[in-house]
């Protein structure tokens, strides 16, 4: 175990990556001074130009030539710098990458991992804080990935890297600093589709992701103090989503609050809401609960940008409506 | 085949000592590229082909003269009039009749169909059901041959109205960024679908802004095939000895609609009676008759090609339709495509 | 009353809007001809080619100059031909269009309408058959059309022009033959956010929209002979929805079953299910349910791509197990 | 100010016949902008401004030369590095501050801060936080003028390193097919962000890519104002004028990191001090005083503008943050912003 930084895991993990594995390699803007994250800080030195490699400020060919490089056999890491700027080549994540295998009858598979950091942070405004996670599980053929712990951020980005198929691995920016320990076994992999129980409780099931739990956790210590055990589920990756692991809290609990940073209108919470409301009917205590981003925009002013946040507060006033109920 | 390509424009003196046996080879390619399209059509027609064809009839001379150049490890990218660049790259024309009818043993076992046929046996990384979409596609297969330090090529065929999108210009910038191998070929059929490209074209079009990325073009006539087979004979060698992209312009024409159901009631009659007499297989005839090829050997390869695309209609008439469960085959590794919803 | 088809309906409501509005007009890829599929013929010759404006196969200029001509007070409308296509201008929709009035601050308005038509339809196979309504729901600023009969594509698409805000409006392919009375009053507008229910019912609330309402029409038929009364909502808009229909309906059947045909997994069924799940949990006979397609690409095959459309069979089927629950 | 800016390089003989009184206005544009960014740095610091400032230093010539030939009436649309345009479109000083400061009262009440600032009460349509999006949106406002009949003009000013994206070969394209009164202003600062532009550039870049697509180009130098104002002196007119799409070229470069919180490691020191013995403040004040404005004159512009500014910073301070309820307004003019969030 090291204690690492949430970006440093990642580092680590490209790293180990590409020592591992001579054909994975990784492209974006200004990669070669770090990235704009410093999520690539010194790659470039033990890995070189040509696969710590440059890209022009051209997202569609960063993602179009990704696809194209992996039909060939190669494993690139796509880097978007922030989640918005995919937006710029949906085409060719959405109706390339995505499709290939299937529309080509299996002739051909596409690994690439295209990162594309997501959230709210530090007043980046509306076309910098997004977190469309909802809009990639909606697209077959796609995994999408959302860590919200540096030793996750390190095995779920390995797994991603050594998965044959097209990942959409969406970092946190508000997560970089945070800091925990991280395995050191270049062989640790996180799986994908398997939850990761943050706390164990019978009363009331949370599941978020990203970096929501660490709000949900600190609401769930709040909600102890007043008696009320909260269940806290970690989805980590949306798909495949560990539906068995929610199905089982919630049949012990009979109570869930979803909780997601995202627009909750269509927002990945909806899934599993609508999936434990069709399945645990009987087993239900009280209705299912989202909280999430109201249908706006992210404004700039700090005050204005801090109001879409889901609170803690609201994450326990919420759970404590359950309970009464 | 269509009688009107009989009567051809004169083509004055024939050039000397002509490859006759290249030349036929690539007759007999353009030949099969024709019948196939009109077998798609007739598919179509008789309701065991769906979707949308595009036909590449009159646009042959381009495939077979650039395939003619490209070994099997070459890659090739095309768009979705791609019938013509696949078979001349040497896909299985049975298994892509196969396709068009959505049967078991196509090349993509029927989930693909013509707008996605693809064969990455032969080096055939697909058509392309988005216009522009194969280009940056085709950048990062070169970017990989490159990485990999093989001597193989990418070959991207796309249409005149692609270079209005801006694939076009990221993938030609990324192809020239990183001097990767990469022959861009602009299928110039003067049409995109029911508009005139170049009133939807500013500038002096394709090879210019090809140039104007550092990228040198070469200009003719692509209803030409030996014009064709001598342009891919320098730049398929060029681009695989290290000279970075190429780009070829080929002027060609669509003697049919956009797809088949396209009537085409946009252009004059007259325009393309014009554009029959310039049929690229009634060229190529002509160049063979000049050469001393005799009508019963031309009408020889007519008979083969036809008469396989007989079969292949046959065999695929009677191949069975895919099993069911391959609509949730090969989605991906991880997660039940059943998701939620059953 | 007219009788028309579908597609002849949005052509009258063009035309309509147009004369009313001179400040009216489309742009797309041969839409001098009549654009792909007819929804065009015969304006250029009433409106002239400035209007009704041909367009380079450039997407993302196509939405992108539709913003910034919106801004500078035209009413444009953006054919996409396919909306699978409106891929290639994701930027120019949602960081652009949806986005510019609030991060402005109000300073400037965004009356487009994006024309997307969707849907499974003759074996166009994946990149041309996709029907991705719920990622524009979960987009703020956008607003969401989804018209089943030639009578609301009439009056949706007149009340889409004169909206002042950005209109992703999809038609479905495969009802443009489809016939109906469609109101001659030029003034005649279907309202965003109202529902219509297709069919009364007590026993069972079926929530569907676009081509799929008809499925369930069918099996709504069906399932009366049997004695299972069904009420039929169809949407008509996913973004505003009519949440108070849907609720007062549920309210009073206790059954909730959501047919679409996109994508079941984050469909925006999951959007309507947890609605309920969360508002009417004490009201629920037994767990809502969603029927759609499973999380595949769309394949070419007829018998394949049939594999994946919900038939009327299984409508009637999930509609009369939750009846015995 | 940067006392760096005071040694500058020589530039020989003064024009003759300099309009003195129009450069002492570009003088002060310059200065206004020098400044405002000085203070949205210092804001940041002060933990008073938030998100990222992308400052202009040293790009002050291309804004002031180009919008001093721009009416009020005329559309600009800017970049993530917009202050100093949108300034110089004459946008209110305070209100911008007030934006970066997130309060009420900015531009757009804080919604929008610096990557998003605009002021459409004088034709400022916006800064813009994705690169090259704002081109095909400048193409859309002036095919709206056109449709209007108006003789208004756009002015789309971008960087160097929008011209890889594609919405560049998109939005020239669809000004050119449609003729439309466009001004393209190509800020060329020789960076995009970390990464120099030309390593990530095919061909000769900017003009040559205009010229490709039909659009003639001037290139300068964009820190010598006098000739931004010559060129734009011609170039505003003809596409007034009806003359189409013009692109002007302007070479630049920027003094500071490209966000305030960038210290640049990534070029050499030398490099950056030869850069600011051209800053085209020091330029234009070597000019005013050959021809013979007073240093006293000089001096007294300077201290306007920083006064200006420090005023500007104070009311800013003291302005009230946003009502919440602004974060729910302006969304759309249907539907529940809150959604089922609450
Ligand atoms: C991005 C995109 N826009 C529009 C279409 C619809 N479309 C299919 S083919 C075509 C015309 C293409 O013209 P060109 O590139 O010249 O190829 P050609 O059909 O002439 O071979 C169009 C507009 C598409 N497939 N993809
Ligand atoms: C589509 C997109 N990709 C990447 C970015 C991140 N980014 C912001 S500014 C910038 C550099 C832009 O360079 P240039 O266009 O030359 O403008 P400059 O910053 O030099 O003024 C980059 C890469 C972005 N904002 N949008
Ligand atoms: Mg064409
Ligand atoms: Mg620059």
């Amino acid at each position: 175990m090291t204690v690492a930084t949430y970006i440093e895991a990642s580092r680590l993990a490209l790293a180990e990556e590409m020592r591992r594995d001579p054909k994975v390699w990784a492209v974006g803007e200004d990669l070669g001074r770090g990235g704009v994250f410093g999520q690539y800080r010194g790659l470039i030195d033990e890995f070189g130009p040509v696969r710590i490699a440059d890209a022009p400020i051209s997202e569609a060919a960063i993602v179009g030539a990704a696809v194209g490089a992996a039909m060939m056999g190669t494993r690139p890491v796509a880097e978007m710098r922030f989640s918005d700027f995919a937006l710029c080549a949906i085409d060719e994540l959405v109706n390339q990458a995505a499709k290939a295998r299937y529309m080509f009858g299996g002739q051909t598979r596409v690994p690439i991992v295209v990162r594309e950091p997501i959230g709210m942070w530090r007043s980046s405004a509306a076309q910098h804080s997004q977190s469309l996670e909802s809009w990639y599980a909606h697209i077959p053929g796609l995994v999408v990935v959302c860590p919200s712990t540096p030793a996750d951020n390190k095995g779920l980005l390995k797994s991603a890297i050594r998965c044959d198929d097209p990942v959409v691995y969406m970092e946190h920016k508000g997560l970089w600093p945070l800091e925990g320990e991280v395995p050191d076994d270049p062989e640790h992999l996180v799986p994908f589709g398997v939850a990761k129980t943050v706390r164990e409780g019978r009363d009331l099931t949370i599941v978020s992701w990203s970096a929501q739990v660490h709000v949900c956790a600190k609401a769930a210590e709040t909600l102890a103090a007043a008696g009320v055990e909260v269940e806290l589920i970690d989805l980590r990756t949306l798909w495949p989503w560990d539906k068995a692991a929610v199905l089982a809290s919630v049949e012990k609990t009979g109570r869930l609050l979803v909780v997601q940073e995202a627009v909750s209108v269509a927002g990945f919470g909806a899934e599993i809401a609508a999936t434990v409301a069709e399945n645990l009917h009987r087993a239900l205590k009280t209705g299912v609960r989202r909280l999430g981003a109201p249908r706006v925009p992210v404004p700039y002013a700090p005050s204005l940008e801090t109001s879409l946040r889901v609170a803690e507060s609201q994450v326990v006033e919420a759970a404590q409506a359950m309970m009464k109920t | 085949m269509s009688s009107r390509s009989q009567s051809v424009a004169a083509l004055g003196p024939a050039p000397t000592n002509l490859d006759v046996e290249r030349l036929s080879g690539h007759h007999l390619t353009m030949l099969r590229i024709r019948a196939f399209e009109e077998a798609a059509i007739r598919g179509l027609q008789d309701k065991v082909v769906f979707g949308a064809i595009h036909p590449s009839i009159g646009q042959e001379a381009v495939a077979a003269g650039v395939c003619g150049h490209l070994r099997r490890d070459d890659v090739l990218l095309s768009t979705h009039r791609g019938h013509g660049h696949t078979l001349a790259k040497g896909a299985d024309l049975n298994a892509m009749m196969r396709e068009l009818f959505g049967r078991e043993g196509g090349t993509s076992n029927g989930k693909g169909g013509s707008m996605h046929i693809a064969d990455f046996s032969v080096g055939m990384l697909g058509a392309n059901g988005v216009v522009s979409a194969n280009i940056v596609i085709a950048a990062g297969a070169a970017h990989a041959l490159k990485l990999q330090g093989r001597d193989a090529i990418v070959c991207c065929i796309f249409g005149d109205g692609a270079i209005n999108r801006g694939p076009f210009l990221e993938g030609l910038n990324w192809a020239k960024v990183f001097d990767l191998p990469v022959l861009f070929v602009c299928e110039d059929n003067g049409f995109a679908a029911t508009t005139r490209t170049r009133t939807m074209t500013a500038g002096e079009g394709p090879s210019a802004r090809a140039r104007s990325l550092g990228i040198p073009s070469v200009e003719i006539d692509g209803n030409d095939v030996l014009a064709v087979d001598e342009a891919a004979r320098d730049l398929v060698p060029a681009v695989r000895g290290g000279a970075g992209p190429r780009f070829l312009h080929a002027h060609t024409y669509r003697l049919t609609g956009h797809t088949s159901m396209d009537a085409a009631a946009y252009r004059p009659k007259e325009e393309v009676e014009a554009r029959w007499r310039l049929d690229p297989i009634a060229r190529v005839e002509e160049l063979l008759r000049q050469a001393g090829l005799s009508e019963g050997a031309i009408e020889a390869q007519r008979r083969a090609a036809n008469a396989e695309l007989e079969r292949a209609y046959a065999d695929a008439l009677a191949a069975p339709l895919p099993d069911n469960a391959r609509a949730f085959a090969d989605v991906q590794d991880v997660g039940d495509p059943r998701g939620e919803a059953f």
